[in-house]
């Protein structure tokens, strides 16, 4: 797409702030690619630990953020590769907030549906992962120049 | 690169049991989709063992959905055994604990659909 | 400290580039806070396994960013918990290069010293361990904004 | 809280055996210290055993330095058995494998200096 490839010559320009806001516990940045995934997973599975989440919280916590990284490599980058996909997470009281962040085309929250469950064929089933998966998950407004901003939130337990 | 999933093929007479160990992910998902079909288009009846799974997505599942439906259409059977509990989850979200016939031990001479 | 407190407020605007720069594999955002650095080892310990590296320089390559996390949260951020740590990951053909940088005052490296072997008391292990754990240790010139950037190489074996 | 280091204490006879599992870091390696400490205060010898250590930093390495430094002065034995070859790389480079009493088992009655 040519508007993100105009930006990346600013790649080495991105200044993030010298601090964290203090509820954040980290902020992953990768590329949209398959590879990534064990990385993503490897960091939520030390927050939830930490967290004192179950290992089942844990595991959940876990599938919801791949599946989300999924659904932004496969439907809002399509085949762009080398786009950025940002997960936030943030511990807020008694709840995990995992934000996953990209840069890609607003998407139409409308447009995304889970295939029904009687029609047995390969795919539509990673949204019915997440929503089983955490307790909310909902678009955020995206801070400016994000495409979307998916915010999952599960309690601690 | 650092190899994620492992599988290993046994074929007892007319059955392959592929034993999976590691990651189920989108990265590999693909190469289980190719060695589910590759065994029944040999005209194998087909056993994941999936004892050493240590996560699956919505991406494996769906190549077990495609294996599955091309025993269906094949006349060969088709079936998951030891599936562990985190596994389960996700078979059950997408109701397919339902579907697919379930074993609690990797035995060549099942008894399937 | 003034000049890092006052850049706080822009924390909501700090904006990534859309895309990453292709042999980037992850940037972690961390608070410069000891909880944290298990979510370091987790990460690091993913990238390891995925490039291919055997068990023992994983774990070489997990303890030397571990303490260097460390010595930024001891040493340059001092008391500051709130001090962002970025550990940038790239894999260069057959190294693993981890940048770890922070927002502190730049440090003289001249001062980073360990202490010597035969002198029996705590502390002063971590530069070693960093420097036993990778191929390569260097500070490099830091991005604009940012302090100090701590540069470990691993060739992949 | 996640609690990422487990200690566990058996006290035999004179003995302390202090069984550790999980992540020595800069996150509790202060925990650490404090129950070496309190151990030697109330004139035990202390045998640290690392079986369960999986990971281990240079301010956990710190912690037994200064238990086996109070052991020291207060005429003590100490010593650490089971070290996972990960912590015997650590104390290798701080030099400290000359140092610490190593031991194969986490005997009590251990001869020790
Ligand atoms: N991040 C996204 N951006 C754009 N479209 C999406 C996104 N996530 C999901 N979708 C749409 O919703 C559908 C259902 O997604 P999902 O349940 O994850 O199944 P699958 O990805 O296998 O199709 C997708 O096929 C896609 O059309
Ligand atoms: N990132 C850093 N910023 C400032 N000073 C540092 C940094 N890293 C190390 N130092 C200095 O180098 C010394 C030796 O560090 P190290 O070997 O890690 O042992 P220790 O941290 O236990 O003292 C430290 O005591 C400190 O004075």
């Amino acid at each position: 797409m040519t508007a993100s490839k105009a930006f990346a010559a600013a790649d080495g320009d991105s200044r993030p702030s010298p601090t964290m806001a203090s509820d954040t516990v980290f902020e992953l940045h990768l590329a949209a690619r398959s590879r990534t995934l064990k990385i993503v997973r490897a960091a939520v599975t030390a927050l939830g630990e930490d967290a004192g989440c179950s290992l089942k919280a844990t595991e959940e916590l876990v599938s919801a953020v791949d599946e989300a990284c999924q659904n932004v490599i496969r439907h809002a980058y399509k085949k762009e590769c080398d786009g950025r996909i940002v997960i936030k997470a943030s511990c807020e009281g008694d709840r995990l907030v995992l934000r996953v962040v990209d840069f890609a085309e607003p998407v139409d929250p409308e447009k995304i549906r889970p295939r029904p469950l009687d029609e047995l064929r390969p795919g539509g089933i990673g949204t019915r992962v997440i929503r089983a998966c955490v307790d909310e998950v909902a678009f955020e407004t995206p801070q400016q120049g994000a495409g979307n901003c998916l915010r999952l939130i599960k309690r601690i337990s | 690169m650092g190899r994620m999933l492992e599988m290993r093929r046994d074929r007892h007479a007319n059955t392959t049991i592929l034993s999976l160990s590691g990651e189920v992910d989108l990265h590999v998902s693909g190469e289980l989709r190719q060695a589910l079909l590759d065994e029944l288009s040999q005209d194998r009846d087909v056993l994941i063992d999936m004892e050493g799974v240590g996560y699956i997505d919505s991406s494996g599942i769906a190549s077990m959905i495609e294996g599955f439906q091309r025993a269906r259409k094949a006349g060969r059977r088709f079936a998951l055994a030891r599936v562990p509990e985190s596994a389960m989850r996700v078979l059950r979200i997408a109701q397919l604990d339902r579907v697919f016939l379930l074993l609690d031990t990797p035995d060549p001479d099942f008894e399937g659909r």
